[in-house]
């Protein structure tokens, strides 16, 4: 199966690269976290952005957001310069994020925390609507009226990926999409991510589960304090327990 | 108290309440729904009365004054928005409460520097300046009940804006977590600008509509700023139903507080929120959390 | 290695400055001192609910006025009565009042927490305001201040402005270390906690409640303090004092001065004061100190914006570590 | 040089303790015009001295007023003050002024306690008592023919001693205060009141209220269909100031007060040219208090040569002096309030026209004076 | 105090667990407007087992915690800890009578450091609190359990570090540490492996199962690797209500859990 996964994907070339980063140093305070780190991604492609708890995997999410202000380095879109862009602005050219810890809106109901990121892409599509997110998160639909924060983890879990979804977009950053998820509904997202990956969306993945995130992507980049350490082809990494063990410690 | 006496304070109470509601619209929006704490909210009544009155001075109506201010007090409050209140979003609410207290200051200095320190009277307009009598020696001022009117669609819009539409949904998500609204790609800074100013703007316009009642004077807007508060939060923050049904409540216990235990009737309505929020903690209508 | 910090010495200092005070200066200006300490320890008590238990008061007046009305009403109306009990029995009532009224008011949180605060010092008001108990709206003279005898021997002459003044400078001093202490105490920490998260002290197993009574109490007892001495300054109080506009000016001297700090409320009181004082004075600002308030309410907003932590903020620069950690260790 | 020589040469210290900011700014302001006015019509000097003027703003805030009394009276070391508007605020400067003794001229706040139980040789005032702007009245309104009378005002201790000031001249002749009905301080929503009063169907209404409250009761009173069915009097601060902003609201409604419009006497004529011609504006009842509170310091510093040291010698001139007013000439009470004539004004397009004197002579009881 | 049933003890014969349950409920309900988000729930924790309780996402595991720990009261039903009843008991009291938890959603004090989350959780034993006038950070022995906490959880090097600036899956750690700082008797693990990533939950992994030996926990967890590797006795909810009870190995091959939670489990595993 993970054969088959990877091989039905040509490697992308460079000129569509989707988002990129470039020799980034991020800093919060007086503490460097990021050391100049470059990370690309393709139309199309799914990235699985690894590395342990506190190497700055989300760090480097949110500084190509422009959610925190990278001190050096480039941040691109489609090639156009938006190193200091606002965030909204980054996220209308077509990027989705489903932060660490949820971050749903827990004074909207349900309905309204979806209804009010609906969007369509940029090219005016609206593929994911309403109705789709609620037939792929049924249990959503039976809570359209609770309020964001009557819902249990899990189900939260479910409204922000919805929500994200709800923008259209062409990349799709989950952080941690499947924390507190039931290894059914679990497994039911990873099904969803390979549909949006077939569906040509592109994806940065950042999980716990290594072994799903490197079946499902393309390529595979590690960070180990800040630095990328491994970028390469995922299969690369998985055939490497030795590899394995030195950057993520299994 | 015979029956048509009870009845007719009945009217008195609502209508005042709807007065108060007017008065309180803005501070819903801003306070209630948004969540910045803004003590100059009397400041912009005033400056709506005082802009009505030099502007009907000059124009000789008062819907001319009206047309033309409403458009100047959006402006006022989008530049004060951008220049001053935006840096404030991320720091604790009480620099906000500081930030507004000196406004109250500038603003009521400057009233005084630019319009002078007289009590002015705004006529109310020829069309609504009759009255209907209500017994052989009470009438009612049609004027006021055109405001109650205008009050009352007030109510309406604001709850249809707050609730059923996505802007307000994109409001309510910007006072929990301004971040994540903007990664869903809205611009939350610019529709915090325009919603701040309309607020701003529905407390002057409160002020102009009001000033033919209430008169234009110096400080009038310190005595309008607590009840305007203690509506919000009776109501319930974030709730516009409760906001209107907070100021018909106000507005009647004043009311029958006045005639039946006048004594006290500077207290009734800080009686009644005590009373409310140790009942309720979170108002009529709050908390969804 | 315990480092030498500015900060920490700063109040040893300037007491030494301001004990000397009253001997090189008018009696306009000591006086003038006497009532910014008198608004510095109201500011400080305020500073426990809202800058350590996170309890924003906005009725912080009630306890203030009422202890001001109790001084007015405790003693015979010719008679000076003696600070030995009065003192107490006026920070015991107010205590007394935070308690009952705390029971209820801590029900709420945040904003309605506010407000209700708020309500139960207008009802206050009104009562003073409305009825005859203490002189109506016209307010109520005390005739003669208290009087602090040893036996016979008469230890401080209230009349006499200096005396007094110190009197006020030592219980500033006793009210800042005490509730320096007690913030470093297991107590104060469990207050800050609250703070930050209720809910999760209460998961740990503190029960909360009786925390934040406690320091609501103990801030109401101070507030009454405060409210006790500024009776006694002018031997004249009326329902203003206990007025939203009271309640709110020392919440303002607490945020300008910087919250969570003790001592920046102290600046917050000195610099509210002595500001107004100089730009609303026509000999030093002339024809402008007709518009004091425009410059007054323009460095409030300046502060707001640029000033984090207020004016205390200025001065943590010299102390070299944040707010959380700046007293222990 | 002697030390009294010495006196004439330095400045005489005036303290002027008045709301300059907030709700009575405007009154502040119109006070101190008048009483420069009365001191610029003398050459700017008094007793031969120069003045030199020490202004405090006192907000209107009673609880800032000791306070701001002792800037004045400490930090300045002035020889006079001259204040203020509000009566909390006067109740807070009496008790530092009793103590320290400076000279105060009151030129507004009318405190009955501050001619009646608080009163002191070195206080003195030149406008009124609250009782006296209203007690006359009951005389007016009984006159009237009106039997059954209710009282409006703003529970505070002004309107209440206004409403005292009616009861006793109104019951005096014979009438009735069926009812006192109170508003809360400051509120202006008159509405449940106002419905009240036309249930209970009185013969005549009295109110006292001022300044923006007073414009909002005229046209509420009018709006609610009252005005021209049921009488409404009231004292004079009723209708002062605000007509401006009333409209017709207010016509024909008559007040008593101790200052009128068109009262057509040389002295008003020419005090009333003077200020407009100095500042621009039509003087009011406070600017011409202001005024007199120039003059009668006017009166006492002249009597001796500007020597303020000699206080008895001053305050007895000031005691006896008999003011020659725009308002007509007054002296002063044992207790040290005016003893005026009150007119009875009504309101005539933007005027409050006199209609003649609606009590001679009229003198505080001064109760509680024990001075 | 008790009676056992014989069921009962059949079931806890792979564990060391003393036999009389130190916390049991019976009854438990927990409705939310319509909504019944724990219903007739009956369960027992004993000192030296861990009772994992899995579940689909808003089967209402979180909901019992929350009964049990005191954050809620239950609608109907009793919790008895140490034989007395402590439904709707506050949350502080039930704390205080030694049963901890943990927070799903990270709940900590994040403008303080590590070390000092840690020592106010440890404070809250002890019976310094209204001893105002000792400086808090002279009370030796709260500062030692603090530390051990941290230890334990492997935070020591961040002791210093303020919480907010640390990573989600160090949060995670320091939610764990606090629970441990307050020594309890009674553990309510919710989810306490969430975020960490494989290395660090191993290490979690050992230190809960070291703290089974005298400690009754309550795991919740969705990481069936850690959950079979810790699980004394295995619950299963769905719906609010118990599916399925009993000695682990049992519970994971009856069909209905299978169906209902499982799922064809491991499919991506490997
Ligand atoms: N707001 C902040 N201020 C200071 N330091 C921070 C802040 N946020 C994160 N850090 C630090 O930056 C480093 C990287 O954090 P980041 O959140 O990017 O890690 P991560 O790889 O996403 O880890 P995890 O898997 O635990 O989520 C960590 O050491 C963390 O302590
Ligand atoms: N305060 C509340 N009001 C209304 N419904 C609630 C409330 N809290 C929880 N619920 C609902 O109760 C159900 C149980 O929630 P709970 O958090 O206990 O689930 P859970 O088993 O912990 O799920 P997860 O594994 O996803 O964390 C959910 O469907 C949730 O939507
Ligand atoms: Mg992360
Ligand atoms: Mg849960």
């Amino acid at each position: 199966m993970t054969e088959a996964l990877n091989a039905s994907r040509p490697p992308a070339s460079a000129a569509d690269t989707l988002l990129e980063a470039a020799g980034l140093h991020t800093f919060y305070g007086i503490s460097h976290i990021l050391h100049g780190v470059d990370f690309a991604v393709r139309t199309g492609e799914t990235i699985g952005l690894m590395g342990r708890n506190g190497m700055g995997k989300t760090t480097l999410i949110k500084s190509m957001l422009g959610l925190v202000r990278p001190r050096q380095g480039i941040v691109s879109v489609r090639g156009v310069d938006m190193t200091h862009a606002e965030t909204h602005a980054i996220a209308r050219s077509g990027i989705a994020y489903v932060p660490e810890g949820r971050g749903i809106f827990p004074n909207l109901s349900v309905r309204e925390n979806l209804v009010m990121a609906a969007r369509a892409n940029v090219k005016g599509v609206s593929e994911w609507t309403f109705d789709r997110v609620i037939h792929t998160f049924p249990r959503l639909g039976e809570r359209l009226n609770n309020g964001g924060a009557q819902l249990s983890g899990g189900e939260q879990q479910m409204l922000t990926i919805g929500r994200a979804l709800m923008t259209n977009p062409d990349l799709l950053i989950l952080d941690e999409a499947t924390e507190g998820l039931a290894p059914l509904i679990a497994r039911e997202i990873w099904g969803i991510i390979k549909a949006i990956r077939a569906s040509g969306i592109a994806t940065i993945i950042v999980d716990k589960n290594y072994a799903a995130v490197m079946a499902l992507s393309d390529r595979s980049v590690v960070l180990v304090k800040g630095r990328v350490v491994f970028s390469g082809e995922s299969r690369e990494l998985s055939d490497n327990p030795d590899l394995m063990h030195r950057f993520l410690g299994v | 108290m015979d029956l048509a006496f009870f009845l007719i304070q009945l009217l008195n109470g609502l209508q005042y309440g709807l007065l108060l509601f007017l008065v309180a619209s803005g501070l819903t929006l801003i306070f209630g729904i948004m969540g910045i704490i803004n003590l100059a909210h009397g400041s912009f009544y005033m400056i709506g009365a005082y802009l009505a009155w030099s502007l009907s001075s000059m124009t000789g109506s008062l819907t001319a004054a009206i047309l033309i201010a409403i458009p100047l007090t959006v402006v006022l409050g989008m530049g004060l928005e951008r220049l001053l209140i935006q840096h404030l979003y991320k720091r604790d609410h009480l620099y906000q409460v500081l930030l507004t207290y000196g406004l109250i200051l500038v603003f009521e200095e400057l009233r005084s520097v630019i319009w002078g320190d007289d009590v002015h009277g705004v006529a109310v307009p020829a069309l609504l300046s009759h009255s209907i009598p209500l017994t052989e020696n009470l009438s009612y001022p049609v004027y006021r009940l055109a405001i109650s009117g205008v009050c009352l669609l007030l109510a309406a819009g604001l709850y249809f804006l707050i609730q059923k539409t996505r802007l307000g949904m994109m409001i309510r998500a910007g006072a929990s977590n301004r971040e994540m609204v903007q990664s869903l790609g809205i611009d939350i800074k610019l529709i915090y600008t325009l919603v701040f100013a309309l607020g701003i703007a529905l407390a002057a316009f409160a002020g102009m509509i009001n000033a033919p009642l209430s008169s234009v004077f110096p400080n009038m807007g310190g005595g309008v700023l607590i009840i305007c508060f203690v509506v919000v939060v009776i109501g319930g923050i974030g709730s516009v139903k409760g906001a209107l049904i907070a100021s018909l409540v106000i507005g009647l216990a004043e009311t029958f507080g006045q005639v039946l235990v006048p004594e006290l009737a500077g207290m009734v309505v800080y009686f009644l929120m005590a009373v409310v929020l140790v009942w309720r903690p979170e108002g009529l209508f709050g908390g969804r959390s | 290695m315990r480092s030498f910090r500015f900060v920490d010495y700063l109040p040893f200092l300037l007491f030494a400055a301001l004990a000397l005070f009253p001997l090189v200066e008018s009696t306009f200006y000591t006086q003038l001192l006497t009532k910014i300490l008198i608004m510095a320890i109201f500011a400080m008590s305020l500073d426990l609910l809202i800058g350590y238990t996170g309890l924003v008061s906005f009725g912080h007046a009630a306890y203030f006025g009422l202890a001001g009305y109790a001084l007015a009403l405790m003693g015979p109306k010719y008679e000076a009565v003696s600070l030995w009990w009065s003192l107490p029995a006026a920070m015991g009532i107010c205590a007394a009042f935070a308690l009952v009224t705390g029971i209820l008011i801590l029900r709420t949180r945040g904003i309605y927490f506010i407000m209700v605060t708020l309500a139960f010092a207008q009802m206050l008001y009104f009562v003073f305001h409305d009825t005859k108990l203490g002189g109506g709206s016209d307010g109520i003279y005390i005739y003669e201040k208290p009087l602090m005898k040893l036996g016979d021997a008469v230890l401080i002459d209230l009349e006499n402005l200096n005396h007094f003044f110190w009197l006020v400078l030592v219980l500033i001093l006793l009210v800042y270390l005490f509730l320096r202490r007690i913030l470093q105490s297991p107590f104060g920490k469990a207050l800050v906690g609250i703070k930050v998260n209720e809910h999760r002290m209460r998961a740990l197993g503190f029960p909360v409640f009786r925390y934040q009574l406690a320091s609501f109490t103990l801030s109401g007892a101070l507030a009454g303090m405060a409210g006790y001495l500024a009776a006694v300054q002018y031997g004249f109080v009326n329902p203003e004092i206990l007025s939203w506009h009271q309640s709110g000016a020392v919440m303002m001297m607490v945020i300008l001065g910087g919250m969570g700090t003790l001592y920046g409320p102290v600046i917050g009181a000195f610099a509210f004061v002595l500001l107004r004082e100089f730009l609303s004075n026509d000999a030093w600002t002339g024809i402008f100190a007709k518009h004091w308030q425009l410059a007054m309410g323009v460095f409030i907003v300046l502060v707001a914006l640029y000033l984090p932590r207020g004016l205390a903020g200025v001065l943590q620069r010299f102390g070299k570590k944040p707010l959380e950690e700046a007293d222990d260790e | 040089p002697s030390g009294a020589a010495l006196a004439q040469q330095a400045k005489l210290k005036v303290g002027l303790m008045l709301p300059y900011t907030g709700t009575f700014a405007k009154l502040g302001v119109a006070i101190t015009n008048g009483f420069k006015l009365a001191i610029e019509e003398r050459g700017g000097k008094l007793g031969g001295r120069d003045i030199e003027y020490f202004t405090v703003d006192d907000e209107s805030n009673p609880a800032k007023a000791p306070e701001n009394t002792s800037k004045l009276v400490q930090r300045d070391k002035v020889d006079v003050v001259i204040g203020t508007v509000h009566s909390g605020v006067a109740m807070g400067m009496a008790k530092v002024i009793r103590e320290s003794g400076t000279l105060w001229i009151n030129p507004n706040a009318g405190a009955d306690e501050v001619t009646g139980p608080l009163c002191a040789p070195n206080i003195f005032r030149t406008s009124f008592s609250n009782w006296q702007t209203t007690y006359g009245l009951g005389k007016v309104v009984k006159g009237k023919g009106h039997k059954n009378v209710v009282f409006i005002t703003w529970k505070y201790g002004a309107g209440e001693q206004a409403m005292g000031g009616f009861k006793e001249g109104f019951e005096k002749e014979g009438g009735k205060l069926i009812k006192e009905l109170f508003v809360p301080f400051p509120q202006v929503e008159f509405q449940a009141l106002l419905t009240e009063i036309a249930s209970i169907k009185p013969d005549a209404v009295v109110a006292f209220f001022a300044g923006g409250g007073a414009a909002k009761f005229l046209k509420d009173y009018q709006a609610a269909g009252l005005k021209g069915k049921i009488p409404l009097y009231g004292s004079g601060f009723l209708t002062d100031g605000v007509l401006d902003a009333v409209g017709d609201a207010a016509e024909g409604i008559e007040t008593t007060l101790h200052y009128a419009d068109g009262l057509g006497t040389k002295k008003d004529d020419a005090f009333r040219l003077a200020y407009a011609k100095t500042y621009k504006q039509q003087p009011d009842v406070y600017a011409m208090q202001g005024y007199d509170a120039g003059q009668l310091l006017a009166a006492g510093m002249e009597a001796v040569k500007g020597n303020v040291s000699d206080k008895v010698g001053m305050i007895k001139a000031m005691e006896t002096a008999k003011i020659d007013s725009p308002r007509g000439a007054w002296t002063l009470s044992k207790a040290h309030n005016p003893v005026q004539d009150m007119y009875l004004r009504k309101v005539v397009g933007k005027e409050n026209k006199v209609q003649g004197v609606a009590w001679k002579a009229l003198a505080d009881p001064a109760r509680g004076c024990k001075a | 105090m008790s009676e056992v049933s014989s069921r009962e003890l059949a079931g806890s014969i792979s564990s060391v667990a003393e036999v009389v349950p130190i916390l049991r409920t019976s009854g438990l309900t927990k409705r939310f407007g319509g909504l019944v988000a724990v219903s007739d729930v009956s369960l027992d924790l004993r000192v030296g087992e861990i009772h994992v309780v899995i579940g689909p996402n808003g089967a209402g595991k979180s909901t019992l915690t929350n009964l049990l720990s005191g954050d809620l009261p239950p609608t109907s039903g009793t919790v008895h800890f140490e034989g007395r009843d402590i439904a709707g008991c506050s949350a502080d009291r039930v704390s205080r009578l030694g049963i901890g938890r943990s927070y799903q959603k990270t709940n900590i004090f994040l403008p303080f450091t590590v070390f000092e989350n840690c020592r106010l959780a440890a404070q809250s034993r002890t019976q310094h609190a209204f001893r105002l006038f000792h400086r808090a950070p002279r009370f030796r022995d709260i500062n030692d359990k603090a530390e051990k906490a941290m230890a334990a959880a492997g935070l020591s090097h961040r002791a210093d570090r303020i919480a907010q600036t640390l990573s989600h899956g160090e949060q995670r750690q320091l939610e764990i540490a606090m629970c441990m700082a307050t020594q309890p008797r009674v553990l309510l693990l919710d989810e306490p492996l969430a975020g960490m990533g494989p290395h660090e939950s191993q290490r979690m992994v050992e230190l809960i199962k070291g703290l089974a030996a005298n400690h009754a926990i309550m795991l919740i967890e969705h990481d069936m690797d850690a959950v079979f590797a810790l699980a004394h006795r295995l619950t299963v909810m769905v719906n609010g209500e118990v599916l399925e009870s009993g000695a682990p190995e049992d519970v994971r091959s009856s069909p209905a859990v299978q169906l209902a939670y499982l799922g064809g489990e491991g499919l991506l595993h490997d």
